[in-house]
């Protein structure tokens, strides 16, 4: 394991924390670490930051996430990784759209050019909102508190789609399914940066698998392109003992 | 290109080397994957007969030389695997079902369901907890191999592989009591464990695992050797294989056939086909036309 | 500098890394030189009743990740080896006389004049074959281990360190067998084998031999963890020890004192005091102010 | 193991043959190997060709040497090394010293400006004499069939030393510790490759070591200061068993 000492702790959300600490080692954006909670558990955790100081913004959830939202400045972080692979670069403006903690790894891809579509269950839990200058911002909100009513693909379909080079996209799997389903026939190309369950982050226990294709090793992030091809995205996957399950 | 093909207890396979069991055989488009990349066979992970979700994580550490595992022997109970067989099969290349269990009759139930989904063979992983022994594992205990493979040998048609523990102070007891098995598959993980210093705990969430890799080759070998030496039986050999001269090294210690697990994390998915070549320009220039030239050469 | 000594079955060591049984501890000369390099003491090789030549070389072969080795024993016979210890001694610091057998009064009668040359404790090296059990090693005898551990306690007034083999089903029941020893000593090698695929034949001389070095670290790793668990006794760890991490998870795994062997061939007889430089930063920046608040801190 | 093809062998005295073979690997005067016969032993041979092809001189002796003498060209040999250090160099002329096979270890250091001191049991087995031009070449023997008769060291008694800047020497030990006595209160300094029995060639068996060294790593080459403090130099050594034996 690797371990750090953290640096700060800022509170994002009522529910999510971002944790920073040193770690010298070039990391892309997309890429993960396997964090480690000593007596608790291990997760996968995107980095969020991937400059000089490394960060992570996690979303309290279950026992592992919730110890790590509890983390403090001075407390060590045991972590493994880099892992996974990154976004495609391009030159034209970017659209990038998150769902709930799935902004986190988004997070480094955001310039000034950026539009985003922040979406979250309410108002409060919107992350990285605030990344965005307010003119290039469209927010969506399950419960309708806050911007568009609805599920994030219900914001792209207001904006012009055509206006952006590539788009970036993170969030539950059925969020991805449904705005994959929205620009399956559109012009616009996207990546796609997935979440499945990962117990060993190194592309030996096949229980992030989609197509067979490991998401831990091959992925997370994968082209709009080779979605449309997939048997299992967005349908079925592989559960915590191995079982088919539907998403 | 010399002829790599090899036949073990009557299944012919493309080239010597499978999926070993637990690594990547979870879910049938990934075993599908790893047969197009260039697997003869693939083994699935070990099936028991009910689904069971295994320890929480960490289940795996990274070390110098391999890997230290502890799954937990997470699988979502034979009744449900139907489905990933079903697609593995796509590949048109034989699926071995490995299965395990605490008594003759989880073998038997689990067994026979392989059986019907398609599995060429079966692997028995004998490593799991002895439901009645305390502690001990079922491989270690000769009486209830004994009983397990007796029981098997009568109700199953298609051949029995017995996967032996390198963690017995005497295998060839374990193999004679193993006798009635068509073959045997050596070997299984060797006892280990990792602490991290700066946590002061063991990295694993269940303290000990299993070791595998390059680290155990030199264990696998020697277990091949000598089980061929006495027992003459067929042999798929497992441990550290990630060159061709590791898998050459098997086979004349006495492999017929050979699984990879570890390897395909450490040289990807690629590793099937590049010891294939390696294998077969080894065989040309060394003058060896088949796999069957080869094995147990180095048996003295 | 944190304070890096250490105190094991009463003896006192200036840190906690000896020499392990077996490497560059035939000759006086030799162990004086590792004892100056800053061994804390050094055990001796292995020495029986009548002199050995061993086997022919080879004898050693150079694998990744450590050495396989099988020297048969070799030694000069019990009354040639005063004089090695007496030139050892002169270092002015503990010298461990390691000795094997094949019967009870094989281990006394080596034991009682290790003891007369001045050896501190004697480290019993189970691992040598046992005359009447064809093919297994005394160490693998619960019964004769109780024995032999029995009859020197009686007998010998130095501390008994009883070295267990990692190559047994149930370490545990040897450990209660030689429950009646000062500490255990914690592992020998592990069974292993190479075989070159030119010469199409095993590289040792007696084919098989032990794995020493950084492959077997885990395996070590493990069962310190495990009798630490299981007896609280205290523990010598020895297994692929090459750096201070290495020597820190020994200690947290339960380990007192620790033995290098392989090591001094990976990183020459340098290894002992770079050890100990890093072993005392560490304590000194986790904070630990002895050997002591370390050992067994990782047992859960 | 390393193997290579066998290129040529050549006779060099009726019990002495160079084997040649093909070695891609930077080697030094003074390193050996561990030459293997398969199924018949493992002996430490030390380099006599250092060149791009390399190659080993041996004299038959024991069942091991016997096997290697017996090789012929296309045979397979096995081996591992380099192992153990080199010669001090030097601008000045040299004096090579050689007993028997322990000419051997010396070929590659002589040059047009060395001198050469050449002993044997008898005249058949002087080995390499031919390499050293006429008039800087001092044969002994111990029969006195050919040259000086006697021990190396009474052909050193019919030159001057102090022509020479430094001395290479190779034999039998007594045969070294003969030399290493005349030469103790003499100006001229000098490098003695040892031979002891060597069972692991890696620093580990201690079945070489002297004075707590071991002659396959920290030598097999000493500077005659580190000799003339020796406790076990020329006295005694450690048997295959490991029983201190006189020499
Ligand atoms: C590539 C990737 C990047 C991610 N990035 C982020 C991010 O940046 N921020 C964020 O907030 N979330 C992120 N997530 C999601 C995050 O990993 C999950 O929210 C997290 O796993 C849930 O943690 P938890 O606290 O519920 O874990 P726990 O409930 O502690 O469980 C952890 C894991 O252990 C396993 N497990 C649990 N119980 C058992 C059991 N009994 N037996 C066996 N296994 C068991 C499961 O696999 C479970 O996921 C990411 C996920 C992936 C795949
Ligand atoms: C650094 C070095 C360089 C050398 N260079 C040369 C050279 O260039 N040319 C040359 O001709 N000679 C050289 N020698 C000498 C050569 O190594 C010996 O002559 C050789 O070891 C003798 O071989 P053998 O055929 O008698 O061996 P064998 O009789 O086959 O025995 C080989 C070795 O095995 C061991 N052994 C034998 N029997 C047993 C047994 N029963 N149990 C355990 N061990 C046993 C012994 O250590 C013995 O030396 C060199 C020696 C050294 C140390
Ligand atoms: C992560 C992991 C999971 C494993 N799971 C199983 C299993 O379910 N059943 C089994 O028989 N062996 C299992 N094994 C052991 C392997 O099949 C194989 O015997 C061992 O890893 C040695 O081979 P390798 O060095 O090529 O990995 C597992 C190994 C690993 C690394
Ligand atoms: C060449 C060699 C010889 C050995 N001889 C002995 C021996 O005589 N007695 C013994 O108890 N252990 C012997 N061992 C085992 C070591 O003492 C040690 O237990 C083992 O090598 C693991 O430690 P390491 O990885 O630090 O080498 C020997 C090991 C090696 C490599
Ligand atoms: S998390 Fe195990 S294969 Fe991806
Ligand atoms: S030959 Fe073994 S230490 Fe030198």
């Amino acid at each position: 394991m690797i371990h750090s000492i953290i640096e700060r702790v800022d509170m994002e959300t009522p529910t999510t924390v971002s944790i920073l600490f040193p770690w010298d080692q070039d990391v892309l954006p997309g890429q993960f670490v396997m964090l480690w909670i000593p007596g608790v558990g291990e997760i996968p955790i995107s980095l969020s930051h991937t400059g000089r100081i490394k960060g992570i913004t996690v979303k309290k959830f279950g026992p592992t996430s919730t110890a790590i939202t509890e983390l403090k400045a001075g407390d060590r972080i045991f972590f493994r990784g880099p892992y996974g692979n990154t976004f495609r670069k391009t030159e034209g403006k970017t659209l990038i759209v998150g769902g709930g903690s799935g902004m986190a790894g988004l997070l480094p891809l955001i310039t000034q050019e950026s539009h985003g579509v922040v979406s979250a269950r309410t108002k409060e839990e919107l992350l990285f909102a605030d990344r965005f200058s307010q003119e290039k911002l469209t927010i969506v909100t399950d419960d309708g508190s806050m911007g568009t009513k609805g599920f994030a693909v219900e914001g792209l379909k207001t904006l012009d789609l055509d206006e952006f080079s590539l788009m970036y996209i993170c969030g539950p799997e059925l969020m991805l399914k449904s705005i994959l389903d929205y620009i399956a026939d559109k012009e616009i190309d996207a990546d796609f940066s997935l979440e499945r369950h990962m117990k060993c982050g190194i592309g030996v226990c096949d229980s992030c698998s989609m197509d067979g294709l490991q998401l831990c090793t091959q992925g997370p992030v994968f082209p709009k392109s080779a979605l449309l091809k997939s048997d299992e995205f967005g349908k079925e996957r592989i559960s915590i003992s191995g079982k088919r399950v539907r998403l | 290109m010399a002829n790599i093909d090899t036949i073990i207890t009557g299944i012919r396979l493309a080239n010597p080397l499978m999926l070993a069991s637990g690594i990547l055989d979870e879910n049938g488009y990934t075993m599908k994957k790893i047969l197009e990349a260039g697997a003869s066979a693939v083994v699935t992970k070990s099936i028991g007969r009910v689904e069971r979700t295994g320890y929480r994580p960490p289940i795996i550490a990274e070390i110098p030389g391999g890997l230290l595992n502890a799954v937990g022997l997470a699988n979502p109970g034979i009744d449900n695997f139907d489905h990933e067989v079903e697609i593995a099969l796509q590949a048109g290349k034989p699926i071995i079902g490995s299965i395990f269990g605490g008594t003759p009759d989880d073998f038997l139930y689990v067994g026979k369901k392989m059986e019907q989904y398609g599995a060429s063979a079966l692997e028995l992983n004998l490593s799991c907890p002895h439901v009645l022994g305390v502690g001990s594992e079922v491989g270690s205990d000769p009486e209830l191999v004994e009983e397990i493979i007796g029981e098997l040998k009568k109700k199953i048609k298609i051949p029995l592989w017995a996967k032996l523990s390198p963690n017995v102070t005497d295998i060839l007891k374990i193999a004679e009591a193993a006798q009635k098995a068509d073959a045997f598959v050596l070997i299984n993980t060797v006892r280990g464990m990792a602490i991290d210093i700066y946590a002061r705990r063991p990295v694993l969430s269940n303290a000990y695992g299993g070791l595998s890799g390059r680290a155990i080759k030199n264990v696998g070998i020697r277990y091949v050797y000598q089980i061929r030496k006495e027992t003459g039986k067929p042999i798929i050999g497992v441990g550290g294989i990630e060159t061709h001269e590791d898998a050459i090294e098997y086979i004349m210690a006495g492999a017929t056939a050979l699984e990879i697990g570890t390897g395909v994390y450490s040289r990807g998915k690629g590793i099937f086909s590049e010891i294939n070549k390696g294998l077969s320009s080894f065989m040309e220039s060394e003058g060896f036309s088949s796999i069957n030239d080869m094995v147990g050469v180095a048996v003295q």
